[in-house]
C-alpha cells in the first residue's frame, strides 16, 4: 500500500504543466515551445496514470496512449513546419510569423 | 519520513527530477542539451509511472516518447540544423524581464490549480495493485476500438502533413 | 374638333416639324412653316372672335379630354373663350404673327435658325393655352410652360455666360411667384372644392366660409387665395418685388424681348388677376395691395428707366411701368381699362423693341445708346416709326395709349380700393415716362452720330419690304388701335356691397392728366439739351453714384443676393457633405476606433495568442470555483 | 402558376446569361445581354397576358398561389396581385429593359454575371410586389439586396466598395427591424388566434392595441423610411446612386426606391391605421424636411449622378407626404408620383451613364455647352431636368400637383413649405441643365446613338403620355384605396 495521495500527482501534473506552459509562451525558439509542449503533453499524462491508478482501471493508460498518439502525430507535423520554417525564413524566431495580425 | 528506498521516497525523487529537468528544458540555451534535459524529464516520468502501478504505460513512455519522439527530435534538430538558430545567432529569452509575465501567469495558474486540488477533498491514495497491460488490451480493443481507429488516422494524417510540409518547395507553394 | 380646340395646334405642329428636321429644314422652308402656322392662328383666332361676336352665346367652349379628377372635380383639357380672352388671343396671334415675321428676317443669319422658330412656335402654344383655359390647372400649365419658354429663349445664344445666368435668373424668379400661386390654388381647391375658373368666380361670390372666417375676420380664405395668386402675377409681370429678371431677360435675342418680355408673357399677370377677378373682389385688401403693387413698381421703374444706357433696357423697365399701369387699374377695379392698356401696349411696345431690333441690326449689335446718336438722319424711317411708337407710351392724345392710360388715371381718384394717393403715383409716373422716353430719343435718333464714322449702316434690314411691312401695320395698330372701344364690364364682377366709394372725382383731374406728357416733354426738350443738339464736346453716361445705383434697378438685386441668394449658397456649399451623413457616419468611427483598439489584441504572433489563453484559463477557472 | 413561372423565369434566364457568357461557349453567338433583354420581354408580356386574362377584380388582393412551405411555422409561399402592384411590376418591367439597354456597351467585363444579378434583382423586385406571406416578403427583400450589392461593388465606380457596404448596411440593419416587427406580429397572431401566422389576410384581421401597435408600426416605418429614403436615413442614397453603374443606378432610384413607397402604403398604413394616423404629423414632418433638403442638397452637388440622386430624396419626400396624410387625393398623387418618378430619375441617370461614356467623368464643372455638338441629347436633357422640377404637362407634375392637393386638406401649412420643394427644384434643375448643355462649349460629343435615342425617346413618351392622359393609371391603380 503506497501512501502517495492523489492530490500529489495532481500536484506534479500541474507543476509540469506549469512549466511547459510558461516555455510555450517565453520562448522564441519554436524548437522549444514544441518541446514545452511535450512536457505539457507529459504533464496531462501523469494525471491520466494518477487517475486510472487510483480506481485501478486501465482506462487511464489508455487515455495516456491517446495522448502519446496524438503527441507523435504533433511532433512529425510541428518538425516538418520547422524544416519548412527554416528553409523559407532562415529563422526558427516564431515571432516572424506574424502576419495573421489584425 | 519514510525511507528514500521506499517507493513514496522513489516517486517524490522521480518527481523532483522530473520537475527540475523540465524546468532546465525551458530555461535551457543549447538546443540539443535542453533534448537531453527532455528524455531526461521523461524518464523520470516513467518512473513515477511505474511507481503508480502503470509498468505498460512506463514501457511506453520510454520507448515511444523517449525513444521514438525524442529521438526524432534529434535527428531534426541535427539533420536540418535546426539547432543552430538558438545555440548561435539568437541572443533571445536572456533578460529577465521576457520572464516576469508569463512566470507571473504560470503561478497564478499553478496557486489556482493547487487551490482548486487542496479544495476538492480528495482523500484518496494511489492504489499499488498494478494494472497491466492485459487489462488495457481488452480494453483498448473492446471499448475503445474507434478511439484506436481514430488514432490510427490522426497518425497517418501527421505522417502525410510530415511529408507535405518537409519536401522541398520545388514549384515555389507557399507555406 | 371644333375651330377652337385647333388654334394651339397650328404652332405646335410648327414646332413639332421644326424641331425633328432641325437644321436640314433651309431658312425658306423654316420661316414658311413657323411664320405661316402663326399666320393661320391669326386668321383663326380673328374667325373666332368674329363668331364670338356676332353670335348670342358670350363664350365658346371647347373641351378634348378629362386631365384627371381631384376627388370629384374634374380638371379637364378644355378651352374657354370670352371677351377677356378673345383680346388676348387676338393679340397673341395677331402680335405674334407680326413678330415672327419679323423674326424671320432678322434671325435669318443665325445657324440656329429653325431652333429658334421653334421656340417661337413652343411659346405661342403656351400662352394660347394659358389664356384659353378653363381651370386653373391647365392656366398652369401654359403659365409654366411660358416661363420655360422664355427661359430658353432668353438664353438661346447659350454660349455666353451672362445670357445663361440671365436666363436661369428669369426662370427661378418667375417660379417663386409660381409657387405661391400654385399654394392658392391649392388653398382655392380647399375651400370652394373647384378649380374651375367660371366655378371658382361664381362660388366665390356665394360660399360664405370663403369670404368671411371666424377665427380671423381680417384674413378670409378669400384673402389669402388671392394674395396667393397676386404672388403668381407678380413674378411673371415683374412687379415689385420680384421685377428683376426682366431687364437681365433683355440679353435674348431682340423679337424675344418684344414677342414674351413686352406683349404677351409678361402680361400674363394682369390676364390672371383679371380672370379671377372674382376672387379679389372678394378681398378689397388685396385689390388695395395689387394697386399699390403696381404704382410702386411704375414709379421704381420709371426712375431705373431714366439711367439706363442699353436701348433694350430702356425698354424693359417702361415694360415693366407700364404693367405697373395694369395693375394699377386692376388694383382699382377698373377691370376693362387695365385690360386695354394690355392690348394697346402690346401694339406699342412690341412696335419698339422691334424697331430698337432693327436700329440695333443696323449698327451691328450695338445697344448703348451713348453710342448711336443722329441716327434720325441715317434711318429715318425707323426714327419715325419709333417716334410712333414712343408718342404712344408717352399717351399722347390720339394715341392708342392715351385712350388707354387715360382710362386708367380716370379710375382711380374715385375707387374704393385705389385713391387720390395712387392717382399722384399714376401721374408722377407719367411725367417720368416721358422724360425717360425723351431722353431715349434724344440720345438714339438726334445730336451728334458718336458711332465710328466709317460704320456702313447693314441694308437688308433697309431693303426688307416684309420687315417694314410688319412694324408698318403695329405703328398702324398703335396709332388707331385706341378707337376699338374694349368693353369688358359685363364679363366682371362688381364689388362686395360693403365696399363703397364716397369719394368723387374733382373735374381738374383730366387736364392734369392730360397736361402731364406735355409738361414732360418740356422739361426735357430743356433738360435733355445737350443729348438733342449736335456739339463737339464728348458725351458720355453719368457715373455718380446715384445714377448707378438707379442703372441696377435700385439695388434689388443687391438687396436678394445678400438676403437670400448667398445665404443658400452659403448653406448649400456648408453642408456639402451632408450633416445627417456626418452624424450616421459618427457610428461607423465609433466601430472603427473599437475595431482599432481591438485589433492591436490580434498581433498575430503565436506567443501571445498562447498567453491570452492561459489567461482565460485563469480566468475561467476563477469564475467555475469562486 | 404563372407569377411563379415569371418570378423564377427571371432567375433562370439570369443563370442561362451567367453560364452562357463562359469561354466553353464563346463560340455561340449566344450573348448575355441577348439573352436577358428576350427573356425580360417574353416574361414582361407574359405578365401583361396573365392580368389580362385572369379576369379578376385587381381591386382587391387576389390570391394567385399559396402553398405551404415551412409547415411547422405556418410560412406559406404565397402571392397575390392588385392594381397597385401590378402598376409597379409593370414599371418594374418597362425599366428593366432601360436598365438592359443602357448596360448594352457600358458592361463588358464579366457580363454574364452581371446580367445574373441584374435579373436577380428584378425577380426579387417582383417578389416583394407580389408576396403577401410576410416572410416571403422578407425573403424576396433580402433577395432583391444582395445582387444590387453586388452590381455596386463589382462594376461601380470608383469609390465602390464604400458605397456597396454603406448601401447593404443601411438597408440590412433597418430591415431587421422590420424582421422583428414581423416575428412579433406572427406571435400576436399566434397569442389572439392559436395559430402562428405569417399570411397578410391574417394579419389585417388582427386587433392589436395601440400601444403595442405603434411599435411595430414603427419597425415597419423605419425600414421603408430607409429605402423611400427619407431624411435623416437618407444619407446610403447619395453614395450608392452615384458609385453604381448606370443601370445600377436606373434600378435604384427606378424601382427599388419604390418597394419602400409600397411597404408604407401595403403594410403601414393598412396593417396599422390608428397608428401610423397617429405618427402622420412627424412622418409629414420629416417628409416636408426630406423635400427641402435633399433639394438643398441637390444643388449644392457637383457630381451629376450625386444631384439627381438628392433629387430623388426630395421626390420621394412628396410620396411620403402624400401617404400619410390619409386623403384619396394625396394617394392617387402618390402613385403617380412614383410612377413618374420612377421614369424621370430612370431618364436622368440614363443620361448621366451617356455622357458619362463620352467624356469618362460626372463633374458638372467638366460639362457645358453640349448642346452645340449634341442637340438631341440637350432636348432630351431639358425635357428629364423640366419632368425633375415638374413641368406641367410630364407626368411628375401630375403626381406632385395631387399629392400637395390631397396633402393641404389635411396639413395645409406643410404643404407650404413642402411647396417651396418646387422652387428648390427649379434651382437644382436649372443648374444641372445649364452647366450640362449650355456655357461655352468645353468638348465635342458625339450625339445620341440609335439605342441611346430610343432609350430617352420613349421614357420621355411615357412621361409625356402619362403627363396629359393620367387616367392610364389613376383609374387603375387607384382602386387600392376604395
Amino acid at each position: 500500500m503506497t501512501e502517495i495521495p492523489l492530490t500529489h500527482v495532481l500536484i506534479l501534473s500541474s507543476l509540469l504543466f506549469i512549466i511547459g506552459f510558461v516555455g510555450v509562451v517565453v520562448r522564441k525558439n519554436t524548437l522549444f515551445m514544441l518541446m514545452s509542449l511535450e512536457v505539457m503533453l507529459n504533464a496531462v499524462g501523469v494525471a491520466f496514470i494518477g487517475a486510472g491508478s487510483v480506481w485501478q482501471e486501465a482506462d487511464g493508460q489508455i487515455m495516456f496512449m491517446l495522448v502519446l498518439t496524438l503527441a507523435a502525430a504533433e511532433i512529425a507535423v510541428g518538425l516538418a513546419l520547422l524544416i519548412r520554417m527554416q528553409r523559407r525564413y532562415r529563422t526558427l524566431n516564431i515571432d516572424v510569423l506574424n502576419q495573421m495580425k489584425g | 519520513m519514510s525511507s528514500l528506498a521506499s517507493i513514496e521516497g522513489l516517486f517524490y525523487l522521480a518527481a523532483t527530477i522530473a520537475i527540475v529537468a523540465s524546468l532546465k528544458v525551458v530555461t535551457g540555451k543549447n538546443t540539443v542539451h535542453a533534448l537531453l534535459y527532455l528524455v531526461i524529464s521523461l524518464l523520470a516520468v516513467a518512473v513515477c509511472f511505474y511507481l503508480m502501478g502503470a509498468p505498460f504505460a512506463a514501457g511506453l513512455e520510454v520507448i515511444v516518447y523517449a525513444g521514438a519522439i525524442l529521438v526524432l527530435f534529434v535527428f531534426a534538430v541535427m539533420m536540418f540544423g535546426l539547432g543552430i538558430d538558438e545555440t548561435h545567432n539568437a541572443p533571445q529569452s536572456r533578460g529577465l524581464s521576457l520572464w516576469v509575465g508569463p512566470v507571473f501567469l504560470g503561478l497564478l495558474l499553478l496557486i489556482e490549480l493547487i487551490f482548486v486540488i487542496g479544495n476538492s477533498d480528495l482523500s484518496l491514495q494511489l492504489n499499488n495493485q498494478i494494472v497491466d497491460s492485459k487489462q488495457v488490451g481488452m480494453l483498448l480493443y473492446g471499448p475503445y476500438l474507434l478511439a484506436v481507429e481514430i488514432s490510427s488516422f490522426l497518425l497517418l494524417a501527421g505522417l502525410v502533413a510530415g511529408y507535405h510540409y518537409a519536401k522541398p518547395e520545388s514549384r515555389g507553394g507557399r507555406l | 374638333m371644333s375651330l377652337l380646340a385647333s388654334l394651339p395646334l397650328y404652332p405646335l405642329l410648327s414646332f413639332l416639324i421644326l424641331i425633328s428636321f432641325g437644321k436640314r429644314l433651309s431658312w425658306v422652308m423654316a420661316s414658311w412653316v413657323s411664320v405661316g402656322a402663326m399666320g393661320a392662328a391669326a386668321f383663326c383666332s380673328m374667325f373666332l372672335v368674329n363668331q364670338l361676336s356676332t353670335s348670342d352665346t358670350s363664350v365658346i367652349t371647347a373641351h378634348m379630354w378629362q386631365w384627371f379628377s381631384i376627388g370629384s372635380a374634374k380638371v379637364n383639357v378644355s378651352f374657354y373663350l370670352d371677351a377677356l380672352s378673345a383680346v388676348m388671343i387676338l393679340v397673341v396671334t395677331g402680335v405674334g404673327f407680326l413678330i415672327h415675321l419679323f423674326a424671320a428676317i432678322y434671325m435669318k443669319s443665325d445657324e440656329n435658325f429653325t431652333r429658334f422658330m421653334a421656340y417661337m412656335n413652343l411659346f405661342i402654344v403656351a400662352m394660347l393655352v394659358l389664356v384659353l383655359a378653363d381651370n386653373l390647372v391647365l392656366l398652369y400649365l401654359g403659365w409654366e410652360g411660358v416661363g420655360l419658354c422664355s427661359f430658353l429663349l432668353i438664353g438661346f445664344w447659350y454660349q455666353e455666360k451672362s445670357n445663361v445666368l440671365a436666363a436661369r435668373k428669369a426662370f427661378i424668379v418667375t417660379r417663386i411667384g409660381d409657387t405661391a400661386m400654385v399654394i392658392g390654388l391649392f388653398l382655392l381647391f380647399k375651400s370652394l372644392a373647384s378649380l374651375n375658373i367660371a366655378e371658382i368666380n361664381q362660388l366665390a361670390q356665394t360660399t360664405i366660409s370663403f369670404t368671411s372666417n371666424s377665427m380671423n375676420a381680417a384674413h378670409s380664405d378669400a384673402y389669402w387665395a388671392a394674395l396667393l395668386l397676386l404672388g403668381g402675377a407678380v413674378g411673371k409681370s415683374a412687379q415689385l418685388p420680384l421685377q428683376t429678371w426682366l431687364p437681365d431677360a433683355m440679353a435674348g435675342p431682340t423679337p424675344v424681348s418684344a414677342l414674351i418680355h413686352a406683349a404677351t408673357m409678361v402680361t400674363a399677370g394682369v390676364y390672371l388677376i383679371a380672370r379671377m377677378n372674382g376672387v379679389f373682389l372678394m378681398a378689397p385688401e388685396v385689390m388695395n395691395y395689387v394697386a399699390w403693387l403696381g404704382g410702386i413698381t411704375l414709379l421704381i421703374a420709371g426712375v431705373a428707366a431714366l439711367a439706363q444706357n442699353d436701348i433694350k433696357r430702356v425698354l424693359a423697365y417702361s415694360t415693366m411701368s407700364q404693367i405697373g399701369y395694369m395693375m394699377l387699374a386692376l388694383g382699382a377695379g377698373a377691370w376693362s381699362a387695365g385690360v386695354f392698356h394690355l392690348m394697346t401696349h402690346a401694339f406699342f411696345k412690341a412696335l419698339l423693341f422691334l424697331t430698337a431690333g432693327a436700329v440695333i441690326l443696323a449698327l451691328h449689335h450695338q445697344q448703348d445708346i451713348f453710342k448711336m446718336g443722329g441716327l434720325l438722319k441715317r434711318l429715318p424711317v425707323e426714327a419715325t416709326l419709333f417716334l410712333v411708337g414712343l408718342a404712344c407710351l408717352i399717351a399722347l392724345p390720339g394715341t392708342s395709349g392715351f385712350f388707354s392710360k387715360e382710362a386708367i388715371i380716370a379710375s382711380l381718384w374715385s375707387s374704393p380700393t385705389a385713391g387720390p394717393s395712387l392717382w399722384w403715383c399714376a401721374i408722377l409716373g407719367a411725367l417720368l415716362t416721358s422724360i425717360y422716353s425723351c431722353r431715349l430719343f434724344f440720345l438714339a435718333f438726334l445730336g451728334k452720330a458718336r458711332f465710328p464714322e466709317n460704320l456702313v449702316i447693314s441694308d437688308h434690314i433697309e431693303t426688307n419690304k416684309l420687315l417694314r411691312g410688319a412694324l408698318f401695320i403695329l405703328a398702324l395698330l398703335s396709332l388707331f388701335g385706341g378707337l376699338v372701344t374694349v368693353d369688358l364690364s359685363s364679363l366682371f364682377s362688381s364689388y362686395k356691397p360693403s365696399v363703397v366709394s364716397s369719394i368723387d372725382s374733382p373735374s381738374w383731374l383730366h387736364i392734369v392728366a392730360i397736361a402731364t406728357p406735355f409738361i414732360g416733354i418740356i422739361f426735357s426738350w430743356f433738360y435733355y439739351r445737350r443729348y438733342r443738339i449736335v456739339t463737339d464736346e464728348p458725351l458720355t453716361a453719368s457715373h455718380s453714384a446715384w445714377i448707378v445705383f438707379c442703372r441696377n434697378g435700385l439695388g434689388f438685386d443687391t438687396l436678394y443676393s445678400t438676403l437670400l441668394i448667398k445665404p443658400y449658397c452659403f448653406v448649400a456649399k456648408l453642408n456639402k457633405n451632408d450633416l445627417f451623413d456626418q452624424i450616421l457616419m459618427l457610428i461607423a468611427w465609433y466601430v472603427r476606433i473599437w475595431r482599432d483598439i481591438l485589433s492591436v489584441s490580434q498581433s498575430g504572433s503565436l506567443r501571445w495568442f498562447a498567453a491570452a489563453f492561459g489567461l482565460s484559463l485563469v480566468g475561467l477557472i476563477c469564475v467555475v470555483t469562486l | 402558376m404563372m407569377l411563379t413561372f415569371i418570378i423564377f423565369g427571371l432567375l433562370l434566364s439570369g443563370s442561362i446569361a451567367w453560364v452562357t457568357d463562359n469561354k466553353v461557349f464563346a463560340g455561340i453567338k449566344f450573348q448575355a445581354k441577348w439573352v436577358s433583354l428576350l427573356s425580360v420581354l417574353a416574361l414582361g408580356s407574359c405578365f401583361l397576358l396573365l392580368v389580362y386574362f385572369s379576369n379578376q377584380n385587381f381591386q382587391q388582393l387576389q390570391l394567385f398561389e399559396r402553398v405551404s412551405w415551412i409547415s411547422s411555422l405556418n410560412i406559406d409561399y404565397a402571392l397575390a396581385l392588385d392594381t397597385l402592384s401590378i402598376t409597379l411590376i409593370v414599371l418594374t418591367f418597362i425599366l428593366a429593359v432601360v436598365c438592359i439597354l443602357v448596360s448594352w456597351e457600358e458592361i463588358q467585363e464579366k457580363s454574364g454575371f452581371y446580367y445574373f444579378n441584374l435579373l436577380a434583382t428584378f425577380s426579387g423586385v417582383i417578389g416583394v410586389f407580389s408576396a403577401v406571406d410576410m416572410f416571403l416578403f422578407f425573403f424576396f427583400w433580402e433577395v432583391m439586396l444582395i445582387p444590387m450589392t453586388a452590381i455596386i461593388a463589382i462594376w461601380g465606380h470608383e469609390n465602390r466598395y464604400f458605397a456597396a457596404i454603406k448601401f447593404f448596411i443601411f438597408t440590412q440593419v433597418s430591415s431587421l427591424l422590420m424582421l422583428v416587427a414581423i416575428i412579433a406580429m406572427a406571435y400576436i397572431h399566434q397569442q389572439q388566434t392559436g395559430v402562428m401566422s405569417f399570411y397578410y389576410q391574417d394579419w389585417l384581421m388582427l386587433d392589436i392595441k395601440i400601444g403595442v401597435a405603434q411599435y411595430l408600426m414603427l419597425g415597419f416605418f423605419i425600414a421603408f423610411a430607409v429605402k423611400l429614403p427619407s431624411v435623416p436615413f437618407h444619407s446610403w442614397l447619395p453614395d450608392a446612386h452615384t458609385q453604381a453603374p448606370t443601370a445600377g443606378s436606373v434600378l435604384l432610384a427606378g424601382i427599388l426606391l419604390k418597394t419602400g413607397a409600397y411597404g408604407l402604403i401595403r403594410f403601414v398604413i393598412f396593417l396599422f391605421p390608428q397608428a401610423s394616423e397617429n405618427f402622420a404629423p412627424i412622418a409629414a414632418t420629416l417628409a416636408v424636411i426630406s423635400i427641402l433638403y435633399g433639394a438643398k442638397m441637390a444643388f449644392a452637388q457637383s457630381d451629376f449622378k450625386r444631384l439627381v440622386a438628392y433629387s430623388s430624396i426630395s421626390h420621394m419626400g412628396f410620396v411620403m407626404l402624400a401617404i400619410f396624410s390619409f386623403n384619396e387625393i394625396a394617394y392617387q398623387g402618390a402613385i403617380v408620383t412614383m410612377v413618374a418618378h420612377g421614369l424621370s430619375s430612370a431618364a436622368l441617370f440614363s443620361l448621366a451613364g451617356m455622357i458619362y461614356q463620352r467624356i469618362h467623368s460626372r463633374n458638372l464643372n467638366d460639362m457645358g455647352g453640349f448642346w452645340q455638338s449634341a442637340p438631341r441629347m440637350g432636348g432630351f436633357g431639358l425635357a428629364f431636368a423640366a419632368a425633375a422640377f415638374g413641368l406641367p404637362g410630364l407626368a411628375n407634375f401630375v403626381g406632385e400637383f395631387l399629392s400637395l392637393v390631397g396633402a393641404f386638406q389635411v396639413f395645409p401649412i406643410m404643404v407650404v413649405f413642402a411647396s417651396l420643394g418646387l422652387i428648390g427644384s427649379a434651382i437644382y434643375g436649372m443648374l444641372l441643365f445649364q452647366k450640362t448643355f449650355q456655357g461655352v462649349p468645353l468638348k465635342q460629343v458625339q450625339d445620341l446613338s440609335v439605342r441611346e435615342f430610343f432609350i430617352c425617346g420613349s421614357l420621355l413618351g411615357l412621361l409625356v403620355v402619362l403627363g396629359f392622359y393620367p387616367n392610364i393609371i389613376l383609374g387603375y391603380a387607384f382602386g387600392v384605396f376604395a
